[in-house]
Parts: C-alpha cells; structure tokens; sequence
C-alpha cells in the first residue's frame, strides 16, 4: 500500500512492473494512467495545484477504504503537481486482487474519489490564456454508485 | 481565536494570496465567510457564490455551517480535479 | 491495435510503457494483468492449451468490437499459451481513450470476453493431480451487461 | 462429405486424439455428434453432457442445430476459461 505526491514524473512501466511483482498472491492486476491530453491541438501547458498535507491524508484514506473493501492484495497512488506538458503522465493508480471483478471495481472507485475528493486543481495554458478546469458534474455523480 | 486559513486555485488569485492568519470569533464557517466578506471586495467576490467553493476543516472536508469551536486551520477552495 | 498469442512470457511494465507512449491522444489507459493464483499454495503449475487460428481470429473481433464501441484510441491483447508457473503472468489487456470511464469499460467488456469467448482451456497441476479449470457461471453472466 | 474435426481439452483426452478426417453425410452438428457417439463409447462418452460442449464451426462459434454444408473444420471444446 503506498500513496506518493510529487512534483517529479515518474516512470509509469517500471512501476507497473515492480507493482505487479509485488502482488504475486493476486489474480488481477488493473492499472490506471491519466495523461495531459490536448484536446484541441492548443495546450501549451498544465499546472497542477494541490494541498499539501490535506492530499497525502485524502489519498490514504481512500486507499484505505478500497484495500478494506475489496480485499486488495495491494494498491497504489501516484500523483504529480507543478507544471506538466502535453501528453505528460498525471497520474496512476493500481490495485492486485484475487478476481478482476474486485480490482476493476476498486481501480475505478479510486479514480472517481480522485477526481472529486482529493484536493487537486488544475490549471490549462494555451498561447493566450489560462484556466482553471471546471469540475463535471459527472464525475461527482460517478461518485454515487459507490 | 486564531485561525489559519489557506486559499487555492482561483480562490487564491481572486484573493490575491495563499494563506494568511485570521483573528475571528465566527462560530461558524459561514460566520468567517461573512466576516471576511465585509472586509473587502476581493473576498465578497471570492465568496461570492459559495455553491462553487468548498471548505476543509483541518484537513477534512466540511461544509458551511459546521463549528469552528477547536478548529486551527481552514481551507477554502473549488471544487477538486484530481486525476 | 495489436493481439499476440504466444508461449514466451511477456515483459509486463515494458508493454505498459510502450502502451502509453503509443497513446499520446488519450487522456486515460487502462490496464489488466491476469497472473496464475495459486490459490491453496498447493498448485505446481499450469497448461494452457488454445485453438491456433480460432483464437487471433477471436481476439482481433474482440478487439475491434471494443475499438468502435468506445472510440479508444489504442488496444492490446498479449495472452500466453503452454506451460506457466505460479506467479507467472498469463495475459494482459490495455486500453487507451479520452476519457477514463470509456478506458474502463473497454478493459472489463475485453476480459469478459476472452474469459468466455476465447478458445483457451487452463489444466492446473497438483502434485498428485491435474483438474480442467470449470468455466463459472458468473463468467458467463457478466457477459450479459454488454 | 469431408470434415476435419478437431477436439480440445477434456474432449481431447477423452476422445484420445486432438484431429481426424471425418466421411460424414450429416446434415447439422447434432447428426454429426450422433454418427461419432454411435462409433465408440470414448466419443458416446465425451459427447453424454451436450450441456459441456461448445462448437465451433470453420473457426467461429455456433451451436448443435447449425448445419454443416460448406463446413470444412469442426471443432468441440468445454466451455472457454480464457483470461
């Protein structure tokens, strides 16, 4: 069980790999990775800003509560924040369990508490302006099948 | 009572400023919301809608009419985008 | 879009690396690795046994189901064939779209499909016996959500 | 008409062999099924729980009521347990 905060990128394979030799009791190994994604052929840039403190505790939490709920063998969180690029790696998260049923659920449970309860916001940057993204009321709906 | 209270994102550039020492005898969050709203225009503008503003509590997610009764630090901000 | 079947193992966190990379446009890769769970601490190994030529046929129908049905802007099916050990990874898939709920779902519909729908047979071996894996009943249910 | 039959797993074992050539004037799986029951009690065996058998016809999956004209390559094979 693990939870990392960090302006650093990191490298997604080796951690996929190390995380899945770690895990050798389970059956099922999901993996999540956002990415800064251009929508529009426009982004010069992304700023991630987060509460320090308030981001550690709010990622153990949730790690806590999926590893209790589904049984995980094993789970992870890596975030980044500061200044990232197109295309650039955000984040992941993985979870090891007996069946895939119960890592698909809880890789999907951490990502809908990610994107509404832990406390990152994020900034995009084109050539000529900045802004902060709106969240979706959708992702807190996704919060409600939980 | 002497709070810290911290501002993120948009509430922070509105504001003009991450942190800052609070001196408030609010009993509530809404209570220091409205204290600091009467102080000046950039904080009535920042808490202007408070639908789009959420609070933590020391670290823990709140809401507007919770205690500020043992509290030290509070924190402002909009809704998440994590991931 | 890519399937592999075959009998060497495979580098797990190398083919995640290479997935993402391969997956600029997209906001969201999903992965997910089924390892031999030896359940008992009793299991000596496993055999997989296939249909050449049924199963490439198979899986790139599976595979192009998911493409269209949920836009992904990438898709990998590795799975391994003959003799494996515990711990041993036996497959993987990986998903990449816009958004992460697309991911998700595209990786549960493919193994929900190869579980029950591609000509693949496991044998596990004990040290004093050797059992035909019985496909579960939820196996097949859970392709009923699709 | 010729077929080449194949068998998987238990089948396989069962039946003692993974491929033959098959003369048959079946008309559907289920005759064809019934022909090969009729040779030897390995195949009456195999096939006495039709419940556990799959078929796939030229590589695509099908059922026991599917006629066989224009098939060239029959397969039986327990319930898939990919993944």
């Amino acid at each position: 069980m693990a939870v990392r905060v960090q302006a650093q990128a990191f490298d997604y394979g080796a951690e996929c790999a190390a995380f899945a030799a770690g895990a050798r009791g389970a059956g099922a190994v999901v993996t999540f990775a956002g990415l800064v994604r251009d929508n529009a052929g426009a982004l010069t840039g992304m700023e991630i800003e987060h509460y320090p403190g308030m981001t550690e505790r709010a990622l153990a939490a949730i790690e806590s509560e999926a590893v209790t709920r589904w049984s995980l063998e094993a789970a992870l969180i890596i975030h980044r924040h500061g200044p990232l690029a197109p295309g650039d790696m955000i984040m992941m998260v993985a979870t090891a369990a007996r069946h895939r049923a119960e890592a698909f659920a809880a890789a999907e449970f951490l990502m809908d508490y990610l994107k509404s309860r832990a406390p990152f916001w994020k900034k995009e940057f084109t050539a000529d302006r900045a802004d902060w993204v709106a969240a979706r009321d959708e992702d807190e709906d996704a919060l409600k099948r939980w | 009572m002497t709070l810290t209270v911290l501002y993120f994102a948009w509430l922070r550039e509105r504001i003009g400023l991450p942190r800052e020492t609070v001196e408030t005898s609010a009993a509530t969050v809404a209570g220091l919301v409205a204290e600091l709203s009467a102080r000046e225009d950039r904080y009535a503008l920042a808490f202007s809608d408070l639908k789009a503003v959420r609070v933590a509590l020391d670290q823990d997610l709140s809401d507007f009419d919770a205690p500020l009764d043992g509290v030290r630090e509070v924190a402002f901000f909009p809704p998440m985008t994590g991931g």
